[in-house]
């Protein structure tokens, strides 16, 4: 269904949630508590049915002091898309898992802890899938350093 | 069974690659190359960096010189490290000046790593083919 | 070798008492393997030949190229998509510029549009042959690889007259295509088409009626449109389950919406379906392109775009590769270099299926499952 | 002594030449030096062995660049042309690399079955050899009951492949070893079925006798329609016996990297592919002395007088082209289908045919 009633019927359902104004797709910012159950409304509501997850990443803001999970959905029944995120502080990173509502997060979760350091309570099996297992650092944190890549850093 | 016979039979498409050598297109991006400008016979390129700058993985690199009367500005040296390069074609697109191309140069396996960073603007050249056989 | 944690596996057929004494064993199929199609290394735990549980080992390629897109301009990032999807990177190159034109709203001209969608399906019969001839090597077939490739090479010299390079192509710009088309490329293409058709009815005939195929592909590795959707699977791999998904027609981009073609869809979701679903692709990539050569709008191909620098904010676009939708989400805080790109591969979520339908058969049959998921390992890794 | 009319008989009909006039020169020879019947027998044991495996190494460096150049030709390519005029001193390049090549054995191999393994594989192929007829009289032995014979032996093949897979310590080789018992020894029953019904009606189990009661007609046509099949489930599961594809589990390169043979390397590997072209040739000699005549001439062309062996190997080429074309034409078999053909569909159908066989013959033709 359209963007704007889209919006409105998870409001109606999820009133403490504010939707973030931008241009493009539907946005909501969840806290960790208002997180799980939102997720779990949105995969089995008829209503939203988003049984596609379309992309799960991690965006690092050092200024804001947080890693925000950016969860990419789509409902293949109805066509809607919808951006859902979710703020971990920098410090200690944590977030609810939703591996078992979509197998796919299951990867997903893994490659963000791998890259980002966001530790997924209750992941089935968080372990690196990029990188080694005894890999030191979190490289696609903005304040990764590291000696060997030649030239650029910044 | 039938088409693999059928296969058998039909003349093979391979190329014998030393002996036959394949034509590449016109637009064929092999490796960088600065030919000299056939009116002036001198190199056409005016240190403008824009190039250097385009380059996405840093394997332009210009040496500027002092010219005989002390005050222009000369290309001494114009680096090209084939080690970095990925063929993109950028620079050729943000040279203004059409100094430098890509000319059909595939063959570039050297033995050793040194002789992969090249001086484009030699007078020869590394065996710069001539305007012409582009 | 440590024990692998056992996320989805199945245990053991028990035993029963007089029957002879077995034990599973741990074998490392990968990195170095004929079947795996490049760096992916698959620890398969057997019990003689039957698979029990399937953990794959990634990031051997892994380049970061997320980061590495950090340190790039816009128009540089271009060619670094060349290296994800190898075998589409018309198609990968065509996702990250349309990202960037979606962030700064930026209007491709008409020809620049038709010349995008010709290269994407050329592209996309290249790849499909090129995974035919994989296909049928993996299950023995070696000489079906070279009919495969010879089909390829017209595909790969006309991208060579076209844009210079015969893989790694960078043709797209963001605004438009680099270069306009060669004079006898419209007979070329034509010429391609009519091939392909002739190659693919030999393809069935040697391949997809031989019986031994039949029984190598029907009803192995079947993977449900349920599990498919929950693995975020796209592209070949989903419709071969059934699911009627092509970003072409469902979520439309470029000048798809000119031209007639439909979706293949499969029905068990089998590696026979999925190679199917391949197959007809192929044909209707030739229907696509004989509409698109016909109908070749003129007009400049790339618009005139000065500053490529797009407002601070964020946008998520899909494309239909090959190997199924690749996302980009680009986030940009208006300077001259984005601030986080992440690149959705197909192929990971695709790969994401393979430990839980490959459970339960045989050594054999885990190639031949990996090889009808056509997995790409630069793409997987980035 | 030698004259120009005994080379020209000799080689019309080798065989006539050999046990009429070579055979008693030599034990007169030999009696001459006062040494009686046993050295006789070890003189001509040692020649055979001689003319074998010259025969074997010629035919072996012959099949190597054959199958490279069928295979090529199957897949639009040239194959290999670059040493020697088209390609033609590739097998001696071979050969040279393979002889110089160090064998290297991998550390935690069983070193004895390690290096045993590659000979039991090259005698296997020579026993069998042996008994092939390859010309009226013509054949190292030809003992009266030369099927059961060349039946028994060929198991033992299997034998230094098992060997080979277990001792190099790698869990492919492994694979591949096992995968090649279970496959050699269910392959061994329909061809042994199909070569008794042809034994079944032409009374004898000695090949050569096999071959001559084909003078009149071959077997393919005299056995109707059972010929036919019998002819095809030969065919079939000697493919399969010699592990060449479409049924080629223990060395399948997507699977198993090389099967068996992974980790050998120099004179030893070349003694595997030695025994592996050199089975490729058994099967199609069999085939051919079994049911396309041997070295009878085909009955239409009678009138070119080529001598026996040159009908002989043309016909075995033809059958060993049958066998590359399988190979690159079919995808591999999987284990579980690959026991199922053989136990479910083949065996029943040789039975059946051996059971048409018997009555006819029983019923007197």
């Amino acid at each position: 269904m359209e963007k704007a009633a889209l919006v409105e019927a998870i409001k109606a359902s999820f009133p403490e949630l504010t939707p973030v104004e931008s241009g493009g797709l539907p946005e909501f910012k969840v806290s960790a508590e208002a997180f799980r159950p939102l997720m779990e409304r949105l995969r089995s509501d008829p209503s939203f049915a988003f049984d596609y997850p379309m992309d799960m990443t991690a965006v690092d803001w050092p200024d804001a002091g947080v890693i925000t999970c950016v969860y990419h959905l789509y409902s293949l029944t109805h066509g809607h898309k919808l951006v859902v995120k979710l703020d971990a502080l920098r410090s200690a990173p944590h977030a609810p898992t939703v591996a078992d509502l979509w197998p796919a997060c299951d990867w997903f979760e893994r490659e963000v802890y791998d890259l980002f350091g966001v530790v997924f309570d209750r992941h089935p099996d968080l372990r690196r899938i990029l990188l080694t297992d005894d890999w030191v650092g979190f490289p696609l944190r903005k304040d990764y350093r590291d000696s060997r890549i030649a030239g650029k850093t910044n | 069974m039938r088409i693999t016979l059928r296969e058998f039979l039909s003349r093979d498409v391979t190329q014998q690659y030393p002996e036959e050598r394949w034509m590449q297109a016109e637009r064929f991006r092999g490796r960088v190359d600065m030919p000299l400008d056939p009116v002036t016979g001198a190199h056409k390129c005016t240190l403008c960096m824009m190039c250097v700058r385009a380059c996405p993985n840093g394997s332009l690199e210009i040496v500027q010189g002092k010219g005989a009367d002390g005050k222009t500005r000369i290309l001494e040296k114009y680096i090209y490290k084939l080690s970095t390069c990925t063929l993109c074609g950028l620079c050729v697109e943000a040279c203004n000046f059409d100094a430098i191309r890509m000319n059909h140069d595939y063959e570039t396996a050297t033995y050793d790593r040194q002789a992969l960073t090249l001086i484009l603007n030699e007078p020869a050249g590394p065996e710069t083919q001539e305007e012409g056989e582009r | 070798m440590t024990q692998q944690p056992a996320s989805i596996g199945a245990p053991r057929a028990p035993q029963s008492k007089d029957a002879l004494k077995t034990e599973e064993y741990w074998i490392n199929m990968g990195p170095q393997h004929p079947s795996t199609h490049g760096v992916l290394r698959l620890v398969l735990r057997l019990d003689g030949e039957t698979v029990l549980q399937a953990v794959p080992h990634l990031g051997y390629i892994h380049r970061s190229v997320e980061r590495m897109c950090e340190w790039d301009t816009y128009p540089q990032i271009t060619h670094l998509t060349d290296r994800l999807d190898y075998l589409s990177a018309m198609i990968t190159n065509w996702a990250w510029v349309r990202a960037v034109e979606q962030a700064m709203n930026l209007e491709v001209p008409e020809r620049g549009e038709v010349l995008r969608v010709i290269v994407a399906e050329l592209n996309r019969l290249a790849s499909h042959a090129m995974w035919f001839g994989a296909y049928c090597m993996d299950l023995g077939a070696a000489s079906a690889f070279f009919y495969g490739f010879r089909e390829r090479e017209m595909v790969v010299d006309l991208f060579e007259a076209l844009c210079g390079q015969r893989l790694t192509y960078h043709y797209l710009r963001i605004g438009g295509v680099s270069a306009d088309l060669t004079p006898d490329f419209e007979k070329r293409v034509l010429e391609i088409c009519e091939t392909f058709k002739r190659a693919l009815d030999e393809y069935e005939g040697l391949v997809t009626k031989n019986v031994v195929f039949r029984q190598r592909t029907e009803g192995i590795g079947i993977l449900t449109a349920e599990k498919a959707l929950g693995y975020g699977c796209s592209g070949p791999v989903l419709r071969g389950s059934g699911v009627k998904h092509d970003l072409r027609k469902d979520d439309p981009y470029g000048a798809y919406g000119r031209y007639q073609f439909d979706v293949p869809v499969g029905s068990v979701g089998d590696c026979m379906d999925r190679y199917k679903v391949r197959m007809e692709e192929m044909r209707q990539s030739v229907r696509i392109l004989e509409q698109a050569i016909r109908a070749l709008p003129g007009g400049p191909v790339i618009a005139d775009v000065k500053a490529i620098r797009p407002p601070k904010g964020e946008t998520y676009t899909r494309v239909e590769t090959a190997r199924g939708d690749m996302g980009v989400y680009l986030v940009s805080q208006g300077a001259a270099k984005p601030y986080r790109v992440k690149f959705r591969s197909p192929c990971f979520s695709n790969l994401s299926c393979f430990p839980e339908i490959a459970v339960g058969w045989k050594v054999a049959d885990a190639v031949s499952i990996l090889g009808s998921l056509d997995v790409v390992i630069p793409d997987i890794d980035r | 002594m030698i004259s120009t009319s005994l080379i020209q008989e000799f080689v019309l009909h080798p065989g006539a030449v050999l046990t009429d006039t070579a055979g008693p020169a030599l034990r007169t020879a030999l009696a001459g030096f006062g040494l009686g019947e046993g050295s006789y027998v070890a003189v001509v044991g040692a020649l055979c062995f001689a003319a074998m495996a010259g025969f074997v190494s010629g035919m072996a460096m012959v099949l190597t660049l054959a199958e490279r150049k069928v295979a090529a030709y199957f897949q639009n390519r040239k194959g290999p042309n670059r040493v020697g005029p088209w390609g033609l001193f590739q097998p001696v390049a071979d050969m040279l690399k393979l002889l110089y090549k160090e064998d290297t054995i991998p550390r935690a191999a069983d070193k004895g079955m390690f290096m045993i393994a590659p000979y039991i594989c090259a005698v296997a192929m020579f026993m069998v050899l042996a008994v092939l007829p390859f010309d009226k009289g013509l054949s190292v032995a030809d003992p009266p009951m030369g099927l059961l014979y060349v039946t028994a032996v060929s198991g033992l093949g299997v034998l230094g492949i098992l060997m080979g897979g277990w001792a190099s310590a790698n869990k492919y080789s492994l694979l591949g070893g096992i995968r090649s018992a279970a496959q050699v020894v269910s392959y061994e029953l329909s061809p042994a079925l199909a070569a008794l019904s042809v034994a079944l009606y032409s009374g004898t189990l000695s090949l050569q006798t096999i071959v001559e009661r084909q003078a009149d007609g071959w077997n393919l046509w005299k056995l109707g329609p059972t010929g036919w099949l019998a002819a095809l489930i030969y065919l079939i599961a000697g493919t399969a016996e010699i592990n060449r594809a479409p049924f080629d589990l223990p060395e399948a390169e997507s699977e198993l990297t090389a099967g068996y043979h992974t980790e050998y390397s120099g004179m030893r590997f070349s003694m595997f592919q030695l025994a592996e072209f050199m089975n490729m040739f058994i099967i199609a000699g069999m085939t051919v002395t079994l049911f396309l005549g041997g070295w009878q001439a085909f009955p239409l062309l009678k009138f070119l007088a080529l001598p026996g062996w040159a009908w002989f190997m043309g016909k075995t080429v033809a059958a060993m082209f049958a066998i590359m074309w399988f190979r690159w034409t079919f995808p591999r078999v999987r284990v579980d289908q690959l026991m199922h053909l053989e136990w479910k569909i083949l065996l029943p159908l040789s039975f059946l045919n051996l059971a048409v066989v018997a009555l006819w013959v029983a019923a007197g033709r």
